[in-house]
């Protein structure tokens, strides 16, 4: 039997979607084709090794901050909460005997957890002032910005931590299976954000809540708890970024993070998830944060110089986002 | 005499000075369907959604089978037995219609995860239940606005509540989908339970209704059973004054073609529509939901591309191709969701109101504040439009004054050709009347009227002629004298 | 008579170097013993930002300004603000390109550029490949290590520089910077000059983790941070400490004996470099020397930042 | 004669509605005077005049930004097209040998057409890629970011552009009856965009196509040229407050106007324009970006250490705003 008419609308509906859904995935496909073409060393396993790990802490912050826009926020302090938490982490895995906290270093775990709570602390006043307050989130966030960076300053008296244990750094320098940690805790972060988002009653709140926040509370969906814990993820999640970054470069640094949030954001956006709310994947995410690592690698490993590098970038990216959209709007 | 299931006396709620219901009083008993009756901001959605726990009152008490309660928020009010169908719809538009009736309930399976096979199971066989023939796996912001109701309808009845609150239910609907949800209140009534309804089409409440209440001015005015009233009565206690005839009808077609529309296609499923629509004519195009009607005013407004058709306006062959063109060619479209593509909800009254009819209200790019004010008020006193100021933010006004607006934007125009697409949805018989005198007006001044309408009354109180279509093609062209609710339904099934 | 107001307007205190300088200022014997008022105020890295501090400083009265400006070129009209009202302006760190400015304590930038691109090509016998981490383009310190940079590299025409970018000083961008070079240079690169220690740190962390031997590399960098000296202790790399306590200190005592003409230098400084006569404050320059940081002073240095 | 109920009733919507424009008014004026006790120097008419100066390059970037956010729209790149347009423009006003330029320095009115054509061009493109490209402007004001800055480097070859002509400078330190030029240059910025939003058929058309797009092009609105329109207004100004910054600080920079995107943002949304479009006031954004400009001042005057004046200012923007918001909830 022919297809019915009802059935054929239903195909083109499916092919509209599968190119909405994966339109910002061929461009990026694309960026890396035309890269291996330009530079030898791009498809080798070492570099790619290096572009994910080089995603691993843009891509955990923009997790975060998916679910924050998915609830029509917007998380602006993430970069100082990196800094923040990398500070007051470190100064427990510090072997410095400068250290500002006595009787270290402690077990990296310790450490570890602490640099989380950071982070959830943080976030959670963000989300007890959005949500509770009516603060709009841009300002919200950008008085954390200003003030999580000064709290890190003045923890850290303006000096980095240095010397971290080798246990505290094991999450940044070592790696599982030829997979560095980084890499490791980021595909964790993912694939839990995934099953949360898709999978469990808070994933379809946190949508509901973003798609129409009335609608939902009407349907006696908790909006306002919903938009805490946000928050509290972002937060917590840049808590961790910020100490795989302490591990990586070795010692925390009170400048850490600074104009993270827009790369952050950018991979979300990028990704597809809409400013406006309710509708998004972190698998966009995941894209999107994946091309800004490959177009900025690529670059690199191309020597453009960099005046260039960054006219170039900020094309690319549009251009990447221009053909999704033109992807989208034919099919 | 068996116990009320809802009782409500003396409920106030004002807005920053202005009182949008003072006293309203309410008593609905089990196995019975009550009607809340009243005019466009006479507060019934007020009062219902502070009995739902959407907003908080300012005085009265709310019995609920006899005990006073207080909802802080509408799952209080769900936990209670308590459901309801907003007026104003409340989709989330990227997730599915399964997702969309089980939030805040859905059913989970082992780790917290969500069942999404019983949450689509149960969904599906309860729309199909219900015959709504919606799949319960469509995303919500693929449906029409229609569907989107039903899913809303089917959404309060999943609830299994004992109350059942529906503001206008039926507003977006056509006649079938209608008389299926009147299916299921029957049902719901055989099982004991209450529902409060609210419908501006008199029609349907004494098709269905029980008892009645009438709010007047935010003021309860009466209540009664609905065998003891006429219909005339009825419509006494909501406009507070007499109302003569129900639809006035002046005009007489002339014969002289204002619009002529040829072969014309649109999207790629409406094909091939032809009619005229002559100078103080009122010529409905009818047809059942997804019939195209919209489909073609879109068209002619320029808002979907060109695939073939042939359009004049008076003689002279158009080429519209955005609204801008079509507005300056003196034609006029009230289009039929006001929501997403009439009022621009952030704006006030007056901005709203002269929102297509800028051009004539300047002076270079200079704005003449005077006249937008007064041609706002101007409207504002056509339709008699309640607003304390028409600086308020449109929002701020009942459903049925929100269409107002939208209604007043274009008779501002001073069109050649009205469009309109379901104008009375969700307007009072007051109102009703008046919009219908203003038509007729306007026809009989020379005008002409092109109207979408799915209200057979309607259709059959104002209608010269019918236009009749299905799938998107004319199934057929009715004149005055052949018309009839079955001649309709006829061509349209 | 109240005690003199002196206010430090520095580019920025976020990044450690900034805050021993202005560490430095509140250790200076004049303020610890109360004969001077110091107030530092943070320019948050935007030229405008200082220039509206100096603006603030006037309305107030300061009766002398420091001045680490975060570009020669802005800092001109600052300065301006500051001599029309009679208030006199020292430079320290950073020059400013300006007349009126009354004299300068710093170290010269091409200089320090200059030997750590030496000590790098030394260290690889002035033939192979470099790599060069710059600072932010367009600022002055950039501008003149580079120009440090270039003139030893001239030195030795046969060695290559491979790539040359900008990290911003940041040791995150550097380290990922050097991932990717690493990449593309596989084998290739024998140095690696920094343009301040930040970089070279994460050029470190990046060989590290491509699991290359630091040693076998010529790492050099400049300021003499903290984390440098830990690693020129550890053999890792080479640093060049510029004493801004010195810069501090030396620009703070001009500013108290252009209040008090009677006053005579209380830092330690004016002993500790004989290179750098006090001559009366009547200089318009002082040069702060550089100190390379070497396994023999690095203990010490160390000790100094406890 | 006492006033009817209807009278008493919209005496007391005017007072409600007062509250809600001039809430954050409120937390102005409270600011200030916390700051009028705390400081001596703080309302000498010479501090004020500082303040206002102060405000003024921010303030007509939020200006801009304002007509961006009313659509719905966001503008990233304002902070690099303050720069090109800078060194752009300084480069025909320079009386430095280096040059690019032949033949300069050329009269500063030339050099300053220059420069708000450059900020044009930038807001074109942008608004193109907006508006007809359907790209969502963060992602393509945040590619002009990135493009914009590399540009700025680019053409000015990573230098600044010192000696500025004394013409040239006129719009940066002189004054006129004691209002210095930036103020002046603020001020008409204000009142031109004040009457242009309030009463020009374009000001509409900027609030129905943030209100909802789709309803204004039914009713006949051009949203994309509106669009368009907005971007082009906030690069023109971008290249105006980009001159007048080089103006006052002598020399073009090309580090110029970093981050700046986001105290316009915040002058913004602080003064009660919402992200989401369709509601906002210029006379908002005015009170917004003062308050900033207050904040930093006061804290400067009083000599707040740099670590708790970050922490400080964090706190008091989301307090003013919270103080805000309960006001307006409450009447
Ligand atoms: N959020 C609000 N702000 C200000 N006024 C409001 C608000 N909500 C309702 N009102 C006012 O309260 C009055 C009652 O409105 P309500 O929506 O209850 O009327 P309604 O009876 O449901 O009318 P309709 O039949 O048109 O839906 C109206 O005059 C309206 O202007
Ligand atoms: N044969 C068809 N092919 C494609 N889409 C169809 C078809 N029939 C109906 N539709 C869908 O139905 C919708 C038409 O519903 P619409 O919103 O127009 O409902 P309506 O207003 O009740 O009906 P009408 O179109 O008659 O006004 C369209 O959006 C379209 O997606
Ligand atoms: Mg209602
Ligand atoms: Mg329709």
């Amino acid at each position: 039997m022919p297809g019915t008419p009802s059935q054929s609308r239903n195909f083109k509906l499916l092919v509209a979607q599968y190119g909405q859904k994966y339109g910002i995935l061929v461009a990026l496909v694309l960026v890396c084709v035309i890269l291996a073409f330009a530079n030898e060393y791009f498809l080798t396993t070492r570099n790619l090794v290096n572009v994910l790990r080089q995603t691993s802490i843009n891509g955990i912050l923009a997790i975060g901050m998916t679910f924050v826009i998915l609830t029509r926020g917007i998380d602006l302090s993430v970069g100082s909460v990196v800094a923040l938490a990398g500070v007051v982490s470190a100064s427990f895995a510090t072997t410095a005997t400068t250290a500002m906290v006595p009787g270290g270093p402690y077990p990296a775990v310790f450490a570890l957890a602490i640099g989380v709570l950071v982070g959830v602390v943080c976030g959670l006043i963000n989300g007890v002032i959005v949500a509770f307050f009516r603060v709009p989130s841009f300002v919200a966030t950008l008085g954390m910005l200003s003030a999580a960076r000064g709290l890190t300053l003045l923890y850290a008296g303006g000096k980095p931590v240095p010397a971290l244990t080798d246990s505290f750094r094991y999450i940044g320098t070592e790696s599982i299976l030829g997979v560095p940690m980084p890499v490791v805790l980021f595909a964790l972060v993912f694939f839990a954000s995934l099953w949360v988002l898709t999978s469990t009653r808070f994933g379809r709140h946190v949508y509901a809540a973003g798609g129409n926040p009335h609608a939902a509370r009407v349907s006696g969906v908790n909006v306002n708890r919903v938009r805490l814990l946000v928050y509290v993820i972002s937060g917590g999640l840049a808590g961790a970024a910020g100490m795989i970054l302490a591990a990586r470069t070795g010692s925390a640094l009170t400048q850490a993070g600074i104009a993270y949030e827009l790369d952050a954001i950018a991979a979300v956006v990028i990704g597809g998830t809409s400013l406006s709310g309710g509708v998004g994947k972190v698998t966009g995410t995941l894209i999107g944060a994946l091309l800004i690592a490959v177009v900025n690698n690529g670059l690199d490993l191309m020597g453009v110089e960099s005046y260039y590098q960054q006219v170039i970038k900020g094309m690319l990216i549009v251009a990447a986002v221009m053909l999704d959209q033109a992807r989208s709007k034919q099919a | 005499m068996a116990e009320a299931l809802l009782q409500v006396r003396g409920l106030k709620k004002h807005f920053g000075g202005v009182a949008a219901l003072s006293n309203g009083q309410f008593c609905l008993m089990p196995g019975s369907v009550h009607a809340l009756c009243g005019g466009n901001g006479a507060g019934k959605s007020t009062f219902l959604t502070i009995v739902m726990g959407i907003q908080d009152r300012d005085a009265g008490i709310i019995l609920r089978n006899g005990r006073e309660v207080v909802f802080a928020k509408p799952s209080d009010a769900h936990a209670a037995g308590i459901s309801i169908i907003e007026q104003e719809l409340g989709p989330i538009p990227a997730m599915t219609v399964a997702e969309n009736i089980f939030l805040g309930r859905e059913p989970l399976a082992r780790f917290g995860r969500v069942d999404f096979a019983s949450m689509n199971r149960r969904a599906q066989e309860l729309l199909d239940s219900l015959e709504f023939g919606i799949s319960a796996r469509t995303v919500m912001m693929d449906l029409t606005v229609a569907e989107m109701q039903l899913v809303e309808i089917a959404k309060a009845l999943s609830h299994d509540a004992e109350v059942i609150i529906m503001d206008e239910p039926t507003s977006a609907l056509g006649g079938a989908e209608a008389s299926r949800l009147f299916a299921a209140i029957g049902r719901l009534k055989a099982a004991g339970k209450g529902i409060i309804y609210v419908s501006h089409r008199l029609s349907e409440i004494f098709q269905i209704a029980d008892s009645y209440t009438v709010f007047r001015d935010g003021e309860f005015v009466g209540e009664g059973a609905i065998a003891d009233v006429s219909r005339e009565a009825l419509i006494q206690m909501i406009v507070g004054r007499p109302l003569t005839e129900e639809f006035v009808k002046e005009n007489t077609p002339g014969d002289e073609v204002a619009l002529s529309v040829r072969h014309l296609n649109a999207l790629d499923w409406v094909k091939d529509i032809s009619f005229d629509a002559h100078r103080g004519e009122i010529l409905v195009l009818y047809g059942l939901m997804g019939s195209g009607r919209s489909e073609v005013f879109e068209r002619l407004w320029g808002l979907s591309e060109d695939r073939g058709g042939e359009v004049r306006l008076f003689g002279q062959p158009t080429n519209i191709r955005k609204p801008a063109q079509a507005i300056a060619q003196g034609l006029a479209f009230v289009t039929e969701d006001r929501k997403e593509t009439g009022l621009v909800l952030t704006s006030d009254v007056r901005a709203n109101l002269c929102l297509a009819h800028l051009d004539q209200l300047r002076l270079g790019p200079v704005m003449l504040k005077r006249r937008e004010a007064a041609a706002s008020q101007r409207m504002i006193d056509a339709f008699s439009i309640k607003t304390p100021s028409d600086r308020l933010e449109v929002s701020g006004l009942s459903g049925g004054n929100q269409q107002k607006v939208v209604l007043g934007r274009w008779f501002m125009t001073d069109p050649k050709v009205l469009m309109l697409d379901e104008p009375t949805r969700g307007v009072d018989v007051g109102a009703k009347r008046e919009i219908y005198r203003i038509m007729s007006e306007f026809a009989k001044a020379g005008g002409a009227v092109v109207m979408i309408s799915s209200e057979a009354d309607e259709v059959l109180g104002m209608a010269d002629r019918v236009v009749v279509l299905r799938d998107g093609r004319i199934s057929g062209v009715l004149e005055r004298a052949e018309l009839s609710a079955e001649s309709l339904l006829h061509l349209a099934a | 008579q109240d005690k003199p107001k002196i206010g430090a307007a520095v580019y920025g205190l976020n990044a450690e170097f900034m805050q021993i300088w202005a560490a430095a200022l509140e250790q200076h014997p004049a303020v610890k013993q109360g004969l001077v008022e110091v107030t530092v105020f943070d320019g948050r890295y935007d030229a405008l930002v200082q220039q509206e501090q100096f603006e603030t400083m006037v309305t107030q009265g300061f009766d002398a300004i420091i001045f680490v400006p975060i570009d020669i070129e802005a800092g001109a009209a600052a300065v301006k603000v500051a001599s029309d009202a009679g208030i006199p302006v020292f430079g320290s760190n950073t020059r400013v390109n300006s007349d009126l400015l009354s004299a300068y304590v710093g170290s010269d930038d091409v200089q320090s550029g200059y030997m750590e691109a030496k000590y790098v090509l030394d260290k690889i016998g002035c033939k192979g490949n470099v790599v060069v981490i710059e600072g932010p383009i367009g600022q002055s310190a950039q501008i003149q290590r580079l120009e440090g940079n270039m003139k030893a590299l001239a030195e030795c025409p046969d060695v290559k520089v491979l790539e040359d970018q900008t990290a911003n000083w940041s040791r995150a961008e550097a380290q990922t910077l050097m991932e990717n070079w690493l990449t593309a240079h596989p084998g290739e690169i024998n140095g690696v000059i920094g343009q301040n220690d930040e970089m070279a740190l994460g050029a470190i962390e990046a060989i590290k983790a491509a699991d290359l031997d630091v040693k076998s590399f010529a790492i050099a960098g400049i300021d003499g941070v903290t984390d440098a000296l830990l690693a020129v202790k550890a053999d890792q790399m080479a640093s060049i400490l510029q004493d801004g306590a010195a810069q501090a200190q030396g620009a703070l005592d001009l500013a108290i004996k252009a209040v008090d003409p009677t006053y005579e230098p209380m830092s330690e400084i004016w002993k500790t470099y004989a290179d750098m006569p006090w001559n009366n404050g009547a200089d318009k320059e002082y040069s702060v020397p550089w100190t390379p940081v070497t396994l023999e002073n690095v203990d010490a240095l160390l000790a100094l930042r406890q």
